[in-house]
């Protein structure tokens, strides 16, 4: 209870905070390197964050709802080398387009059902299935990748919408961003995902169909995937079933920089979306200074728990300075309610 | 007698809430002590200081001479004094023995003498008569057993002081035999237990004396040859009834809700009652009667096996909270802070959960409107807060009450349920709750309260119910119930 | 610093190379300038923390000095296409004129070449191709040899091991490795062919291949899969640097009487060499890898090479010709054993 | 004398004989001395890291940094030892650079009260980071790896790999200290109620210190052990295990949700999934359906631990008289 409490005070600026890092990288950026500024990287920059964008939407529900899920890395490669599979055995690539994206909707369904209806720990359960995900893109492809997709569609994954630097993906994912966000801050769904997250038992208590509630946002979770896979299969031309390695960390890392609390029951969309683009921004100007790219990785490792120790030392300063005014509170939380 | 304990003026304040005004308690070596009084009386208030949870604001305690310290379970059993709540806080994953040695495990040299543990936690739990097996795991005992283990950690630091609450709501009747033989094998042995109870039948059986709380305050300490029931109950009642509830007669409607001997193993069985529109039912009942599990039942957080239940006419669907609520059933629930609300979001977006269908428009929820409806309730129940976005537990007991209040009643509900509609709440803001109930009521609303507060229930209801171990066992109607007749049925005393 | 006497050593031996390199351009005659200096070229590695691909940058360095360009070394730091594409898009917004690449995913970076191709930069692969169907997006591969010839030599010098007879199974890296595939769809046939009683131990080639995925985890946890699977296996082809010092590891660690050969770098497989572990294995120099690559690149922006089939280009004293599918091929790999394994084990 | 596998252990260990034994009927070859050799060899890595593991998770909280400390640790022995230094002052630099790391987590997550999967989710990326860094290009080849190590790693002791036997002195230390020793001890109470171990005068904030600075250690004294068993030490070494050696736990008992779970569990779950691994192999399943199993038998494993708890749990609530 006392996390809840402090994650709030934290990161009610939290979003802000990282829509100013962003700023402030894109002017310095531009300042120290002619090149970032210009309209082809930007492009470049969004195509490199446009599948983490998709995953991270419904990802930061998931959290805020008090859940995770690592298997999302996996089951984007599944729907990618379904896709492939079925475009390699006939299938035409429209089709196969909408049988991965049931395939994905699957994945969310099986997490789903592991975690709501078999009552199991999401943190663990999805490690299981980001094993049996990755499995089944070996079965499916074994050792030889698909390649030669159809031109029309391989076109939209890496031409810019005409006059713009914009890739055709930003079609689909500003949408995606807007509806998130509409949904997570403006509709009844968003409303019961942060109730939810704070405490289950007052929301079924309020008339709100947890289990069932919480099973859909899963199967959201896997339509999301399947539709960075698609984004993610176009980009790259090909199909193969080592595609997306390590994406869950990323999108987990990118939500939680975001100033979405791990506890579940805080967090805002603007701060999820500034973070992506944040990340994106901050890896292509450390990169046209050459900066290294381990360096690079330990970067965001450092961020990462900046995000987290940051609002918590605040926190901790303001109390420890509010104690000094009143009589310290009794060190001990008391645990029952009063009576 | 020799006095161990000596509490005198204790008080404590939680915000608004004054839980405990000027209590006071003596104990003796060798003597079971009753300690009674009603729910919100300041009971649990001054157990938790002993168990070291809370610390006074003002008043002393004197144990064996000393100051008392209050810092934690463990700083209390090093003083001696060992309480044992209802339901106890075991470690569900280590052994029977560890739970006993939790925290200052039995060493010799740097290493855990498991034997020694083992050895000793046996040796206490035969001599409280219960054989349990030390190496088996905490998880999945009996309450009854849990209480032993409690008992013998209390034994294991030869705490002369120890303090049971309630521990018999949840006992057969062999069960709270055994833990009577047990109380008295310590008494024998010079230990004071206090035993608090609603159960008036043991208290008479078992104790030496008595002291009874109301509104905070110690009202009488007697021994128990010196009182009867009738006596006990004039002092935990103390106030007359009619001037504190406001009950305007209502004009009786046809009948909403119509429950046919509904039941869940282990929980409740065969309960039938109807509410009708416009009448208020109250159940009364001890601590552990089943009368939450009967309502939860009813609003679907949890499923029954046997029997059904009608609302309006259609026959209710098992196991669905959001159906019943949209078929027009509020539950206000028995623990505001777990279940009533999210602690930490505003009152704004709590008493506005359950209406954000009506306010949004092509999905989208209204700002205007939600604010505009959560302002609206709150002048209604007359809030006391100083802005709609401060979050609720910023708010004393009542106020977070009537926030519940307004988030049920903003769907306006045809049958209301309320759980301990007072439970906690200052005596100011517990008349204005009592007084918008009835005026609900009055509109046609059917409420089917639950209470432990005996004048509470008496003075609300048209028609009463009492529940003892999960059964409906007697029925009144407001006019010829009065606190004997109930606490009778529900203490299962003489009846 | 005591690694720096070897340091020293690798000195001397290159200043004998660069002499005899410079006394062959001086007697050929002033070339014409093949290629205007002050070139940017970016050397791309699949994953730059790699001793391979260090040796292989060697090589590219030394050129550019030759061709007096500037020439920086970037890459991801996992060998994945969407690691690799971040800084083939860097190249293509800091304009350089060459990108000398090892194709991380031979699919993946295709769309990203072409962007590239499209902004007026030469593409050399080098070491590691694109698809074949892709072969348009880059103007010439350096490859080592022909993957027939790659293939085919791995199952003579495990023949040579074996004394032409026995099971014989193939560590590889990745399962998605194009040119793994590539020279293990040439081993297939060969082996029959050439050495009736030498056999697969899972039958045909492609149901004897176990996938290391160039981590020494999955490499050594795979060399112990086929030693169960096949307990009379007589030896083990790995066509990958981590896939053969993960083998020849884990046969001395467990004593194993199996025979090992494969692609190894000197510098690592020298000590199992020395001490018999293994008898021989073969690589070709990634050093010249990088080196010609560079001179392919440098010539491509000069105009002077087309990449066409048949077309040549010139790369310090040799000349390079370009075969069917566009590939200029190094020529044989080179073969390690006792003999020579002291004098190799120092350049790379 | 207490039994060795509680009860929570003995479905797994029987899952586990069962495993070696179909294995074993399909390739004689498993079943040898030198098929058990290759089980003990082959596992010794998730064996100790399990250890280290089995203490942060027993407190209801995760560590994913062991795999970066343990790839570092060895590159940092390696190279130290092909700079001439002498095994032990190698071997104390690595268990240093370990239990630093394991500080830093046990700081933020003791004092600071930070969730420990993000802050070892941090320090995962941070060490690979800061271990690539340093290590750039370098490789630390087989004949700089100290000869006690290499010995170590070819041979046996009584049929038993001397890196097994690593494995297991540790897990008998730990082991020890978790049963036996009050610091231990408490670190269950933690995981099974912490607002009750609060009030019990648990130090819980020293406790949770000490427990990551230990696995932090541990996967430092990994590192010498990781560098033995592969021979080279590079900047990709021990890359992505720290999912493996969660799973091996899981299989072995320690539930997620703390409380429960032993080293010898761990231990045997971390044997139970190199079985399945070399079964499969050995019956010719394609390594393709290895993927598919193992994510399998971990969904399998959690399911059987939830039933375990839960049936157990259905306490006779309350009492209806006749």
């Amino acid at each position: 209870m006392m996390s809840k409490l402090s994650a709030l005070r934290g990161n009610i600026g939290w979003d802000k905070g990282v829509g100013i890092l962003l700023l402030v990288t894109l002017i310095v950026g531009s300042l120290i390197t002619p090149d970032f500024a210009t309209t082809s990287n930007l492009g470049f920059v969004v195509q490199d964050i446009g599948e983490i964008m998709i995953i991270a939407l419904p990802m930061a529900f998931l959290i805020i709802a008090g859940e995770i899920d690592l298997s999302v890395g996996s089951a984007l490669s599944l729907v990618s080398s379904t896709i492939g599979y079925s475009f390699a055995h006939g299938i035409s690539f429209g089709f196969a387009i909408l049988i991965g994206i049931c395939v994905g909707a699957a994945t969310g369904a099986l997490n789903g059902f592991l975690v709501n209806y078999l009552g199991l720990q999401s943190l663990a359960v999805t490690i299981g299935t980001m094993g049996l995900f990755r499995g089944l893109c070996f079965v499916l492809l074994g050792n030889t990748p698909v390649n030669q997709l159809p031109d029309f569609w391989t076109g939209l994954g890496v031409n810019n919408i005409p006059h713009t630097f914009l890739p055709w993906s930003f079609v689909l994912i500003a949408p995606l961003v807007f509806f998130a966000w509409i949904l997570l801050h403006h509709t009844k769904i968003g409303r019961w995902t942060f109730v939810t997250g704070i405490s289950a038992e007052a929301a079924r208590f309020s008339g709100i169909p947890v289990k069932r509630f919480k099973f859909l946002m899963y199967v959201a979770t896997g339509v999301m995937v399947s539709l960075a896979a698609i984004v993610y299969t176009l980009r790259f031309a090909s199909a193969s079933p080592d595609s997306a390695m390590g994406y869950e960390l990323t999108t987990i890392a990118a939500v939680l920089f975001g100033g979405v609390s791990i506890a579940g029951g805080f967090g805002t969309m603007w701060g999820v979306i500034f973070s992506v683009i944040e990340l994106g921004a901050i890896r292509s100007v450390l990169q046209l200074i050459n900066f290294s790219s381990n360096a690079l990785q330990m970067v965001s490792g450092a961020l990462l728990l900046f995000s987290v120790a940051f609002p918590k030392v605040i926190e901790l300063l303001k109390s420890r300075r509010e104690a000094r005014v009143k009589k310290p509170s009794p060190s001990l939380a008391s645990m029952r309610s009063v009576e | 007698m020799q006095t161990i304990l000596e509490i005198h003026g204790a008080a404590k304040r939680f915000g608004g809430v004054h839980a405990l005004v000027d209590a006071h308690l003596s104990l003796n070596a060798g003597e079971i002590h009753a300690l009674l009084g009603e729910n919100g009386a300041g009971k649990s208030t001054l157990l938790k200081t002993l168990a070291g949870v809370h610390k006074l604001d003002a008043g002393t305690i004197t144990l064996f001479g000393k100051d008392f310290i209050s810092a934690g379970t463990r700083g209390s059993l090093e003083q001696g004094i060992a309480v044992i709540y209802q339901e106890p806080n075991l470690f569900p994953d280590l052994t029977l023995a560890e739970n006993v040695f939790i925290g200052r495990q039995l060493v010799h040299g740097k290493t855990v003498d498991w034997k020694e543990m083992v050895a000793r936690s046996s040796a206490l739990f035969t001599r409280l008569g219960v054989p349990l097996n030390p190496l088996r795991l905490a998880r999945g005992l009996s309450i009854a057993d849990q209480q032993i283990v409690e008992i013998a950690k209390a034994l294991s630091l030869d705490a002369k002081v120890i303090v049971m609450d309630e521990p018999t709501a949840a006992l057969s009747a062999n069960e709270t035999e055994r833990l009577f033989n047990v109380a008295r094998s310590l008494r024998a042995e010079g230990a004071a237990l206090v035993f608090v109870s609603h159960r008036l039948d043991e208290v008479m059986a078992l104790c030496d004396r008595v002291t009874i709380m109301r509104d905070g305050s110690t009202v009488a300490t007697a021994p128990i040859s010196e009182v009867d029931t009738d006596k006990i109950v004039k002092w935990m009642v103390g106030r007359e009834l009619s001037d504190l509830f406001p009950k305007a007669p209502a004009v009786i409607g046809e009948t909403i809700l119509k429950v046919e001997n509904i039941g869940r193993t282990g929980q409740f069985a065969d309960i039938s009652f109807e509410v009708r529109a416009g009448e208020i039912v109250g159940i009364a009942g001890l601590v552990g009667s089943g009368r939450s599990e009967v309502i939860r039942a009813i609003f679907g957080v949890d499923n029954y096996e046997t029997g059904s239940i009608t609302f309006l006419g259609k026959k209710m669907q098992k196991n669905a909270p959001s159906k019943a609520m949209r078929d027009g059933i509020a539950l206000v629930p028995e623990d505001r802070r777990q279940q009533g609300l999210f602690m930490p979001v505003s009152i704004a977006r709590n008493s506005t959960i359950t209406l954000l269908k009506s306010l949004s428009r092509f999905g989208l929820i209204r700002k205007a409107k939600e604010n505009a409806s959560a302002a609206e309730w709150a002048k209604k129940l007359q809030l006391k807060f100083n802005s709609l976005e401060d979050s609720v537990d910023r708010l004393s007991g009542g106020n977070q009450q009537k926030v519940v209040l307004a988030k049920w009643l903003s769907t306006n509900p045809k049958l209301l349920i309320i759980d301990e509609p007072t439970r906690g709440i200052d005596v100011g803001t517990k008349s204005e709750v009592h007084r918008f109930l009835s005026q609900e009521a009055a509109k046609g609303l059917g409420i089917l309260m639950i209470s432990s507060e005996l004048p509470e229930v008496l003075g609300m209801s048209d028609r009463i119910l009492v529940m003892r171990e999960g059964r409906l066992v007697a029925h009144f109607d407001a006019k010829d119930a009065n606190p004997e007749n109930v606490i009778a049925a529900a203490s299962g005393a003489n009846a | 610093m005591k690694g720096s006497s070897r340091h020293m050593q690798k000195n001397k031996l290159k200043a004998v190379l660069a002499t005899a390199a410079i006394a062959a351009v001086a007697f050929v005659g002033a070339p014409t300038q093949a290629h205007a200096a002050g070139l940017k070229i970016a050397i791309m590695p699949k994953a730059v923390n790699n001793g391979y691909f260090t040796a292989w940058n060697q090589g590219a360095q030394k050129a550019c000095k030759e061709i007096k360009a500037t020439c920086t070394y970037l890459g991801p730091t996992e060998a994945t296409g969407p690691a690799q594409v971040q800084f083939i898009n860097q190249v293509i917004q800091k304009k350089y004129d060459v990108l000398v690449i090892s194709a991380a995913d031979q699919n993946a970076i295709v769309p990203s070449l072409n962007k590239a191709k499209a902004a007026g930069i030469k593409i050399v692969t080098s070491d590691a191709d694109v698809a074949t169907s892709a072969a348009s997006s880059r103007v010439v591969a350096v490859l080592p040899a022909a993957s027939a010839r790659i293939g085919t030599a791995e199952v003579d010098w495990i023949a040579a091991a074996t004394g032409g007879k026995g099971k014989i199974a193939v560590l590889s890296a990745a399962a998605t490795a194009a040119n793994q595939n590539a020279w293990i769809a040439a081993m297939g046939p060969y082996l029959t062919q050439k050495y009736p009683n030498m056999s697969w131990v899972g039958g045909t080639v492609d149901k004897s291949v176990f996938y290391g995925n160039d981590d020494p985890t999955t490499s050594t946890a795979q060399f112990d899969a086929i030693l169960s699977q096949y307990p009379d296996v007589a030896g083990i082809i790995a066509p990958t640097t981590v896939g053969v010092l993960a083998a020849a590891q884990e046969k001395k660690a467990k004593s194993a009487t199996v025979h090992v050969t494969g692609l190894g770098l000197p510098s690592q497989m020298a000590p199992y060499i020395e001490d018999g572990t293994v008898e021989k294995v073969g690589l070709w120099n990634p050093i010249d890898l990088g080196y010609v690559a560079v001179y392919a690149g440098a010539a491509a922006k000069a105009g002077t090479f087309t990449g066409k089939v048949g077309s040549s280009f010139k790369a310090g004293a040799k000349s390079y010709s370009v075969v069917a599918g566009g590939i200029a091929y190094l020529g044989d790999p080179f073969t390690f054993d006792k003999s020579n394994i002291e004098t190799f084990k120092t350049i790379y | 004398m207490k039994r060795l596998l509680s009860i929570r252990e003995v479905p797994i260990f029987g899952v586990l004989v069962l495993f070696f034994g179909v294995a074993a009927l399909g390739n004689h070859a498993l079943f040898s001395a030198s098929g058990l050799h290759d089980l003990l060899f082959t596992s010794s890595i998730i064996c100790l890291l399990a250890c280290a593991e089995t203490l942060i998770i027993v407190m209801k909280h995760i560590d994913l940094s062991i795999s970066s400390t343990i790839g570092f640790s060895s590159y940092i022995i390696g190279k130290n030892a092909s700079n001439g230094h002498g095994l032990l002052y190698c071997l104390i630099l690595g268990v240093i650079f370990g239990l630093a790391v394991g500080a830093v987590n046990g700081f933020l997550v003791a004092y600071l009260k930070l969730p420990s999967l993000v802050v070892t989710l941090g320090t995962l990326y941070l060490v690979r980071g800061l271990f690539n860094q340093v290590a750039r290009g370098d490789f630390i080849n087989s004949d700089k790896v100290p000869h006690l190590l290499t010995y170590m790693a070819d041979h046996t002791f009584v049929k038993v790999p001397y890196l097994f036997l690593v494995a297991l002195a540790m897990a008998i230390v730990v082991g020890f200290v978790m049963r036996h020793l009050r610091s231990g001890r408490d670190l269950y109470a933690i995981g099974s109620n912490l607002p009750a171990a609060h009030l019990a005068g648990i130090a819980v904030e020293k406790r949770t210190f000490w427990a990551f600075t230990a696995a932090g250690g541990i996967a430092g004294l990994g590192g010498a052990i990781l560098l033995a068993r592969f021979g080279q030490a590079q900047a990709n070494s021990g890359l992505g295990i720290e999912l493996s050696v969660v799973s091996a736990c899981v299989v072995g008992g320690v539930a997620i949700a703390g409380g429960i779970g032993t080293i010898y569990g761990a231990m045997i779950g971390a044997l139970l999934l190199q079985t399945i691994v070399m079964a499969l192999g050995a019956l010719g399943v394609s390594q393709f359906w290895q993927g598919v199993v193992n994510g399998a038998l971990l969904i399998a494993a959690i399911s059987l631990d939830k039933i375990l708890s839960s049936r157990s749990q259905r306490t006779q609530i309350m009492r209806v008289s006749a």
